[in-house]
């Protein structure tokens, strides 16, 4: 097909694409500072992303990544630094989606902000960095990525320079950032110490080499270096016991940026684990050398990690709140694809990524409704939103959904990731897991029919008005119910996908 | 003739359209759905005689007309498959009860005309729907060719009865006798179902007659010493057949579940007369009657059957000396004749039993009929204590009553004395070998001579003496709707005992036993159906004081004696002017009599004061214990969700100190367990 | 692609419904509804299945096509009739298009959306019955839960929120266990299934079953497995003492809700045991339970009668009463015999429609009265003839009445369990018949208080007669109950056809 | 001239932790910053060792994006500080707690 004469480098266009848009955007703020031409901005970044996302899903159909006849293989630049496969294609497009969602709403959201270039700018700045988390494929590369996507987040949480709330998630987030930045950085040097090697690949190869060998002198630094990129890693995916920042953060950030570090943030935060744990350091080689199967990490991370965040989220009055926590809940079901990695089978992690991308949807869209309650300014706890459906009837369909979906109640994608997960679970032999996946959707069902509730069933405590319908916000928020709802039926191609991509990356 | 019986089912299918015209357009007909009920009891009235007729000719009928369900099933015997099928069995006995229930449900039409109509009843057409669905239940079930259709229409009966005593609903006490006469029937149909479900899984089969039949698989089975569900032949065969006894007492009215037959007579008088004295309550006998040949396989059961019957019959007459309500009187001295005919049945009196099952039918429909038109002329007075004295102002009803009450009492030459003197004949000759036998004999003896006093009592307190209230100074007068049907029963309660004068037979030597051949099939039955057969079946020795004859005779005498003696007191003591109660003479006694031995207190104490407390009891431990399990568990879900978000403090430090504490512990684990130390 | 046609038109009908102006949503709603009613009788005349969906046996309206490809195995939509999934989606579009007129007097508020959920717990309930593939069936049988979650949230009584909640949470959890157990059970057959079809992982099951799991061996994890769904299924049915949200549900639950719920929902979880546990295990795995099980069905029958005794809501009685007869299910189910399991599906049939008929005419006494209490009221007879007639009838349906369905129902099932061969069978089914006393007592107690009796009542209403339009949808059930118990081989002779394999499979 | 890589490690691990002590104890947001960049540091001493000890510059080079990447932070945390003196009149980390629970 056409698509053979590009060049190599092309295979990077999303990311590319995603820069060249922050950086366009940057172009235009310092011409006309203090622009606040929403449309002209909102626009750019929802056509970059667009664009990214369109062609990242081109890659796939195409087959960028995919080995076989009918694939080009997994194409590697830089000498290895930088991987595109078709998990790196996947996870660009769950980005680019969150993103395109984000930026659409946030045109009625922001609107009479002053910051608007700089806003927009950040987050295709902070897109791109995730995107590129995607494709990191050493420890030096995935670092940079990882910061490119973290200082923009910092800044975009405590935009609100005037709202307290605001300013004091930014600074949650920034201190145990910078605390999880430096852990995770000292974890790199000691892997690098016991090793040698950045470049994930060399670093396997480094690790067969010494399991074949006398083994090294270097286990407890190896292992003390991998738990620290763990830890790395939970930060990013806000997962126990790295998960204090994200109550706070989500909840005072502004709600399209909650949706946006709570979806994209913590898929990327998801890809970068897997690359490294699939790649670095195989499960049973790393097993001799640091004496224990490092899986055992992700079990107790997984079962803690859900645990935390279903209980916390039960008995939360904010409703923001309530979705942070479940979304460090969510953050301990996509563990399992990590917990489950010791089977070898590649349904389990595939389920994971599945369950990140329709996550993406279903996620985003109840952000963005609490967004669109913030914009009506009907206030922040359940009862506030008592009785919104008589009002707002669509959207509260939607938000509807994305309830239901959340919880795994079918007929939503939301469905599918998480009982294949539970399926991966059960495959991989980790009882402890199922039985607490159990528990912890039961209680999870509790709390998102508890909002479910607020708005269908409950009588409004206050009269209010008719509410507005803002173009952007109710735009995304319909897109992302309609994608939910259609992932059921057309949820096919996506498994396939997710599980291939993981099949090439654990081979 | 053959084409005749092609209408056998109209015979019941007339009443049923009745049913469904009274229900749907009842308020808009004259006479609000009598006119049709009529006209269907005739027209079965008439097929039925036309079926009677053809029985006489020799011919009969069984014939499965339509398959209810059908499956595979393996029964204890061995047979593979199992119909269930509703289908005609016309043979002597069904012919013979099919006239009798056809021609009471005609008669109580009639005179319902009389009684309801004319009062200027509301709701008729329920009552007439009512009638024409129990017409048409009882007429299935009397002619019902298997066990399983017995049983639907011995239930559908029940219903009838229960909506027909709770006809005036508006009271309290009608809806509480309805209440109690379908449970505690329902509670005897209880053994009945499983007797039905146990037979069929038994011998895969139900029918009554035929190769086919259960009887006969049953007699295979005790032939072969077959083994039944983990039981000898023998065993099963009366397990199973007490088992449906349970049904039979129930509807039946026999001890212990004859408690809701006196409350039924919250129902209208016609009701009463046709449900709860002629027929419905007749099903019970009835039914042993036509499965008389399972029973003689097991003389256990009729044993029981015997002395049930025996002990019903006195039992429930002591009861009627006391009783101030003629109509209540009435209802003991049914529960006491169905205990006879019970008694005659277990002593292997087949022909005894129908015949008196027949008689009573027309003597007891009579009765309380004629009790109807007492009530009518009493303007809804039913005391005897405030009667009296209505002998001359309503000669047709006082004559056709004194014939029913002869008949009752069993005075010679009515109706009455044949069939009870047979059945008090057969119960002698086989009590003298049996003695548990003899003691039922005993008993229904004693209960004749109560018999006759509580007959005559009601006779002399209602008709005689002078008026003791001024409804029976001018009686309100009764029309020729009412008068017709007493003249028609008053006949048949005289001139019915010539069916079959056994003793005159056994004495003069002469075949006028019409019955007892008409049922031993002389004219035509359907074989292993006959009173022969039955009669080889039967296990009884029977033996004789002196010769037979003399056997009769003294029989005969004694029970005359006591029926006369009966009413002799009677007469001494309420033959007059001024009759008094005389109950305080028997002391505490009386008292107990007079509640019905407290039979009605325990099953009330059994519903309310142990059922209910334990239900409420039961409801309390869902409540608390079962349902504070399920609501346990969220809250302490929920509680454990309270602690849980306590972690977060909203302090950065503590979120550093814990994240690193976490880091810790996290390392110590897999540290540990990996010896990085 | 007829059962596509069903859930298709359920599925546009709801969002048409939902969308909908409210005034002319109820009609609509009816219209639509009359739809899959037709389609599925239709289907039912021209049925032609023969044997068992899971056991041999081919399928009426099947249709299959690939789905999701999950590793190893492949999730497919996979939909087929048998003998007795059939009368159940007919029973599900009768009772819908029958809910449906009865709500028109009760639903003032939202309707639109009230009758556009109602439309759509219709195409998942076909579905549940017509689907063969264990992810298809999972997603109807889940989905489920919503709609009723909001009909009784929204339309409820006054305790709706707790009720609501709780059936949600409770039944929701158990489907948890049941998935999971069945998951595994699927990972323990091994390479014998690959695909989530039921026909394939019962013939697996059949023959050899699993090869053990979680390092249990096949036999110890194929036991677990059953107990696992069994329990998973017990809550949905429900049987003591999984049973407490259905009281909770059905007394705050509108009527029309009501209906569903104890006509439909409950046979969901009977259809379910009867589909999963009697007919993929193997009579080795299942023959230690069935003692234990017998004992469980009979505490249901005799402890939910009690239970209802003790009710004084009339909606709480008939709740109570439909735990007791989903006891006469399970025992019919454990038999093994013909008459046994097909008289469960016909129960399942039967209690369907008596129990909706029950649940209207309380619903309609409470729409004149304002009150379900018996405490309340008196003499009902006297001011709303045909409607207490009714359930008069019904009530009457309920205690076995011959010649109404439900006498046939539970005749089978007695004669079915009492020739059983499990232990005591015998027993057992005595024991078990003890309930049609008391289901007897209850209702004529009940009735005693609240029908007959002089007229009184607590709540000052004017109480009139009902509308046509409340009074015809009970006609038609009690036509179609006496139908049924005059004329049982209309639909026993279907269902008998598809219970012979496993019968014949497994004889005890 | 060699000295032991453990010396290096150990000097890098006490690094480390005392900048985890600053954090834990410091309740100033400057000094919070500082311990970061203790923490950080450390690493480099790590990185930088063990470029050595294995004879590559990949440890080296990378202990330059760190370096940098440090800046970056300090400047976005100066930024986030300095609104949040705005807000709060302090620059105290445990004063902020409008958000809990």
């Amino acid at each position: 097909m056409a698509f053979v004469e590009l060049p190599e480098w092309a295979a990077l266009a999303p990311v590319l694409i995603l820069a060249g848009t922050a950086l366009a955007l940057f172009v235009f703020d310092s011409v006309n500072p203090h622009s606040t031409n929403r449309a002209v901005l909102a626009g750019t970044s929802a056509v970059g992303s667009l664009a990214a996302l369109g062609v990242a899903v081109w890659f796939t159909a195409a087959g960028v990544g995919a080995p076989g006849m009918d694939g080009f293989g997994v194409i590697e630049l830089f000498d290895g630094q930088i991987v595109v496969d078709q998990m790196a294609l996947f996870f660009i497009i769950v980005v680019t989606v969150v993103t395109a969602l984000v930026v659409v709403a946030s045109y009625d959201y922001m609107e009479g902000h002053a910051y608007q270039a700089e806003y927009y700018s950040l987050v295709m700045l902070a897109a791109t960095g995730m995107a590129t988390m995607a494709t990191a494929n050493s420890l030096v590369t995935i670092f940079i990525a990882l910061e490119l996507a973290s200082l923009p987040s910092y800044a975009l949480v405590a935009i609100l320079k005037d709202n307290r709330g605001s300013v004091e998630a930014g600074l949650k987030y920034f201190l145990l950032g910078a605390l999880s930045s430096a852990i995770f950085v000292y974890g790199i040097s000691l892997v690098y110490g016991a090793t040698g090697f950045l470049q994930l690949d060399a670093i396997a190869a480094e690790l067969e080499a010494l399991a074949a060998g006398d083994g090294g002198d270097f286990g407890g630094l190896l292992g003390l270096g991998i738990l620290m990129l763990i830890g790395g890693f939970a930060f990013k995916t806000a997962s126990v016991p790295f998960h204090f920042w994200a109550p706070e953060a989500y909840e005072g950030a502004p709600a399209p940026i909650s949706a946006f570090l709570s979806s994209a943030s913590k898929a990327a935060g998801f890809v970068i684990a897997f690359r490294v744990f699939t790649t670095a350091f195989p499960v049973d080689v790393t097993g001799q050398l640091i004496g224990v199967d490092w899986t055992l990490a992700f079990v107790i991370l997984a079962v803690v990690t859900m645990t935390v965040g279903n209980f916390a989220a039960a008995t939360q009055e904010n409703v923001k709140r309530m979705l942070a926590y479940s979304s460090i809940g969510h953050a301990g079901y996509v563990l399992i694809g990590l917990a489950g990695l010791g089977a070898g089978s590649e349904l389990v992690m595939g389920a994971a990524m599945m369950h990140l991308l329709v996550y993406g949807f279903m996620n985003t869209g109840a952000f963005l409704f609490v967004g669109l309650a913030e914009h009506w300014g009907v206030g922040r706890t359940f009862e506030d939103y008592n009785g919104l459906s008589r009002q707002a009837p669509i959207a509260c369909a939607a938000l509807a959904v994305f309830m239901f979906s959340l919880a795994g109640v079918p007929p939503f994608g939301g469905f599918w990731s998480k009982y294949f997960l539970f399926t991966g679970a059960l495959e991989a032999g980790l009882l402890v897991v199922a039985v607490a996946l159990v528990v912890n959707s039961a209680l999870s069902l509790y709390y998102y029919a508890r909002l479910v509730k607020a708005v269908w069933i409950e009588d409004p405590i206050v009269e209010r008005d008719g509410l507005t319908q803002p173009t952007g916000l109710y735009a995304a928020i319909v897109v992302a119910a309609v994608m939910t709802v259609v992932l059921l039926p057309g949820f096919g191609p996506i498994a396939d996908a997710a599980l291939e991509a993981a099949a090439v990356v654990i081979a | 003739m053959e084409g005749l019986f092609d209408y056998a089912p109209a015979i019941a299918l007339f009443p049923l359209v009745a049913f469904v015209v009274a229900l749907a357009f009842g308020n808009s007909l004259p006479k609000k759905g009598a006119i049709p009920g009529i006209l269907a009891t005739g027209g079965s009235l008439l097929l039925s005689i036309a079926m009677l007729a053809a029985v006489a000719s020799g011919e009969v009928y069984h014939e499965t007309l339509y398959e209810w369900a059908i499956g595979d099933a393996v029964s204890d015997t061995g047979v593979d498959g199992v119909e269930f099928t509703f289908g005609i069995l016309i043979d002597p006995l069904s012919a013979l009860m099919l006239v009798i229930v056809s021609l009471i449900a005609f008669l109580v039409h009639v005179f319902s005309l009389g009684y309801m109509n004319a009062e200027g009843e509301t709701g008729l057409p329920r009552y007439y729907a009512g009638l024409g669905l129990f017409t048409f239940s009882m007429l299935a079930f009397v002619y019902a060719d298997n066990l399983l259709m017995a049983f639907m229409f011995f239930e559908l009966v029940g219903l009838c009865s229960f909506l027909l005593i709770g006809f005036w609903f508006r009271t309290r006490s009608a809806p509480s006798a309805a209440k109690k006469a379908f449970l505690v029937t329902r509670f005897g149909d209880y053994f009945f179902l499983i007797g039905v479900v146990a037979i069929a899984a038994t011998f895969g089969t139900l029918q009554f007659a035929g190769d086919d039949s259960f009887v006969a698989a049953a007699e295979t089975a005790i032939a072969d010493g077959t083994t039944l569900f983990g039981f000898a032949p023998e065993t099963w065969v009366t397990i199973t057949g007490l088992l449906v006894l349970g049904g039979v007492v129930g509807k039946s009215a026999q001890f212990p579940l004859h408690t809701w037959l006196p409350d039924a007579m919250e129902g209208p008088t016609t009701v009463s007369a046709l449900i709860h004295a002629a027929t419905m309550v007749a099903a019970g006998v009835y039914l042993v009657a036509r499965m008389f040949g399972y029973y003689a396989l097991s003389p256990t059961a009729l044993a029981i059957i015997a002395f049930v019957g025996g002990f019903t019959a006195l039992f429930a007459a002591t009861m009627g000396v006391v009783k101030d309500d003629i109509k209540q009187v009435l209802a003991y001295s049914t529960i006491s004749q169905y205990g006879y005919m019970m008694l005659g049945l277990g002593v292997g009196g087949y022909v005894a039993g129908v015949f008196h099952l027949m008689n009573h039918a027309f003597f007891k429909a009579l009765l309380f009929l004629g009790a109807g038109s007492v009530i009518v002329l009493m303007h809804h007075e039913q005391d005897m204590w405030k009667m009296g004295g209505l002998k001359e102002k309503a000669p047709v009803t006082y004559w056709t009553f004194l014939a029913g009450a002869l008949a009752l009492a069993g005075i010679i030459p009515f109706s009455g004395f044949w069939s009870k003197d047979e059945i008090l004949y057969d119960a002698l000759i086989v009590g003298l070998e049996e003695p548990i036998i003899l003691a039922a004999y005993a008993m229904g003896l004693v209960a004749v001579f109560f018999t006759g006093f509580y007959t005559f009592r009601m006779v002399f307190l209602t008709f005689h003496g002078e008026p003791r209230s001024e409804a029976a100074e001018d009686p309100h007068p009764v029309g020729w709707s009412i008068k017709a049907p007493l003249i028609v029963l008053g006949v048949l309660a005289l001139v019915a005992g010539v069916a079959n004068l056994a003793p005159v037979a056994k004495l003069a030597q002469l075949d006028i036993t019409f019955l007892e051949s008409w049922l031993d099939g002389e004219f035509g039955a359907i074989e292993g159906l006959t009173y022969g057969a039955y009669g080889e079946l039967l296990a009884y020795e029977t033996s004789y004081i002196g010769t037979e004859s003399t056997t009769v005779l003294i029989a005969a005498g004694v029970s005359l004696l006591l029926a006369f003696s009966g009413a002799g007191v009677a007469w001494t003591l309420y033959n007059v002017p001024e009759p008094v109660e005389h109950k305080e003479r028997l002391g505490s006694i009386g008292k107990t009599v007079e509640d019905n031995y407290y039979q009605d207190e325990y099953q009330v104490w059994l519903a309310e004061g142990l059922t209910l407390p334990l239900s409420r009891a039961a409801d309390r431990f869902d409540q608390t214990v079962v349902d504070g399990v399920v609501n346990g568990v969220s809250t302490a879900s929920l509680f454990g969700s309270d602690r849980m978000k306590r972690l977060q403090t909203g302090i950065v430090t503590n979120y550093a100190a814990l994240l690193v504490t976490g880091f810790i512990a996290l390392l110590l684990v897999l540290g540990i367990l990996g010896g990085w130390f | 692609m007829m059962i596509e046609t069903l859930i298709a038109v359920a599925l546009i009908g709801a969002l048409v419904t939902f969308v909908a102006p409210n005034r002319i949503a109820g009609k609509l709603a009816f219209l639509i509804s009359l739809v899959p009613a037709g389609l599925s009788l239709w289907m039912f005349a021209t049925f032609d299945g023969r044997g068992n969906a899971l056991l041999e046996g081919d399928l009426a309206f099947e249709s299959r096509l690939e789905w999701i490809q999950l590793g190893a195995y492949d999730i497919s939509w996979f939909v087929g009739l048998d003998g007795i999934s059939m009368p159940l989606v007919v029973l599900t579009t009768i009772l819908v298009t029958l809910a449906i007129v009865s709500s028109w007097t009760p639903i003032d508020d939202r309707e639109s959306q009230f009758y556009g959920l109602v439309l759509f717990i219709e195409a998942n309930l076909i579905g549940v019955f017509a689907a063969l593939d264990f992810f298809v069936w999972f997603i109807f049988w889940e989905a489920v839960l919503i709609p009723m979650y909001l009909l009784i949230g929204i339309w409820g009584g006054p305790r709706r929120k707790y009720a609501a909640i709780k059936f949600f949470v409770y039944t929701n959890v158990a489907s948890l266990v049941m998935f999971g157990a069945v998951i595994a059970l699927v990972f323990g057959l091994g390479d014998a299934v690959t695909s989530f079809a039921l026909p394939e992982i019962t013939a697996a099951m059949l023959d050899g079953g699993p090869d053990g799991f979680f390092g249990v061996a096949g036999p110890t994890l194929a036991s677990a497995v059953f107990v696992a769904t069994f329990v998973g299924f017990a809550v949905k049915v429900p049987v003591v003492p999984f049973h407490t949200w259905l009281p909770d549900a059905h007394v705050e639950a509108p009527t029309p809700a009501s209906v569903l719920l104890a006509g439909v929902l409950l046979k969901m979880g009977t259809y379910a045991l009867l589909r999963f546990n009697f007919t993929m295990f193997p009579t080795e795995i299942v023959e230690p339970f069935v003692v234990p099980i017998a004992v469980v069905a009979v505490i249901s029958v005799i402890y939910g009668a009690m239970l209802a005794l003790a009710q004084t809501d009339l909606k709480r009685i008939v709740a109570y009463s439909s735990v007791s007869s989903m006891g006469y299910v399970i025992l019919g189910l454990i038999a093994y015999t013909h008459f046994g399991v097909g008289g469960a599906t016909f129960q399942m049939v039967s209690h369907g429609l008596i129990s909706g008929l029950m649940f209207m005419a309380v619903g309609v006494i409470y729409n004149a009265t304002h009150t379900r209490m018996v405490t309340d009221m008196s003499g009902m007879a006297d001011r709303m003839p045909i409607a207490v007639g009714i359930f008069v009838a019904g009530s009457f349906g309920y205690m076995g009445l011959p010649l109404m369905s439900g006498f046939a129902a539970e005749y089978f099932i007695f004669f079915g369990s009492f020739g059983a061969d499990f232990p005591y069978a015998p027993v057992f089914t005595a024991l078990a018949m003890f309930g049609i006393v008391v289901v007897a007592g209850y209702l004529l107690y009940a009735m005693q208080r609240a029908i007959f009796g002089p007229y009184s009542l607590e709540t000052d209403y004017e109480v009139s007669r009902a509308p046509l339009h409340d009074v015809a949808p009970m006609f038609v059930l009690l036509g179609l109950i006496i139908v049924l118990g005059v004329a049982p081989e209309l639909i026993f002779e279907m269902i008998h056809d598809a219970v012979d394999p496993i019968v014949d499979g497994g004889e005890l | 001239m060699t000295v032991p890589i453990e010396y290096y490690v150990l000097l890098s691990m006490a690094l480390f932790c005392i900048g985890l002590f600053g954090i834990l104890t410091r309740r100033n947001a400057l000094m919070f910053l500082m311990s970061v960049e203790l923490m950080l540091n450390a690493a480099n001493i790590n990185l930088i060792a063990f470029a050595f000890y294995h004879g590559n510059l990949t440890g080296q080079v990378f202990a330059l994006f760190t370096m940098a990447l440090a800046a970056a932070e300090v400047a976005v945390g100066l930024g986030i500080i300095l609104v949040l003196y705005r807000n709060f009149r302090d620059v105290d980390v445990t004063v902020p707690t409008t958000m809990r629970w």
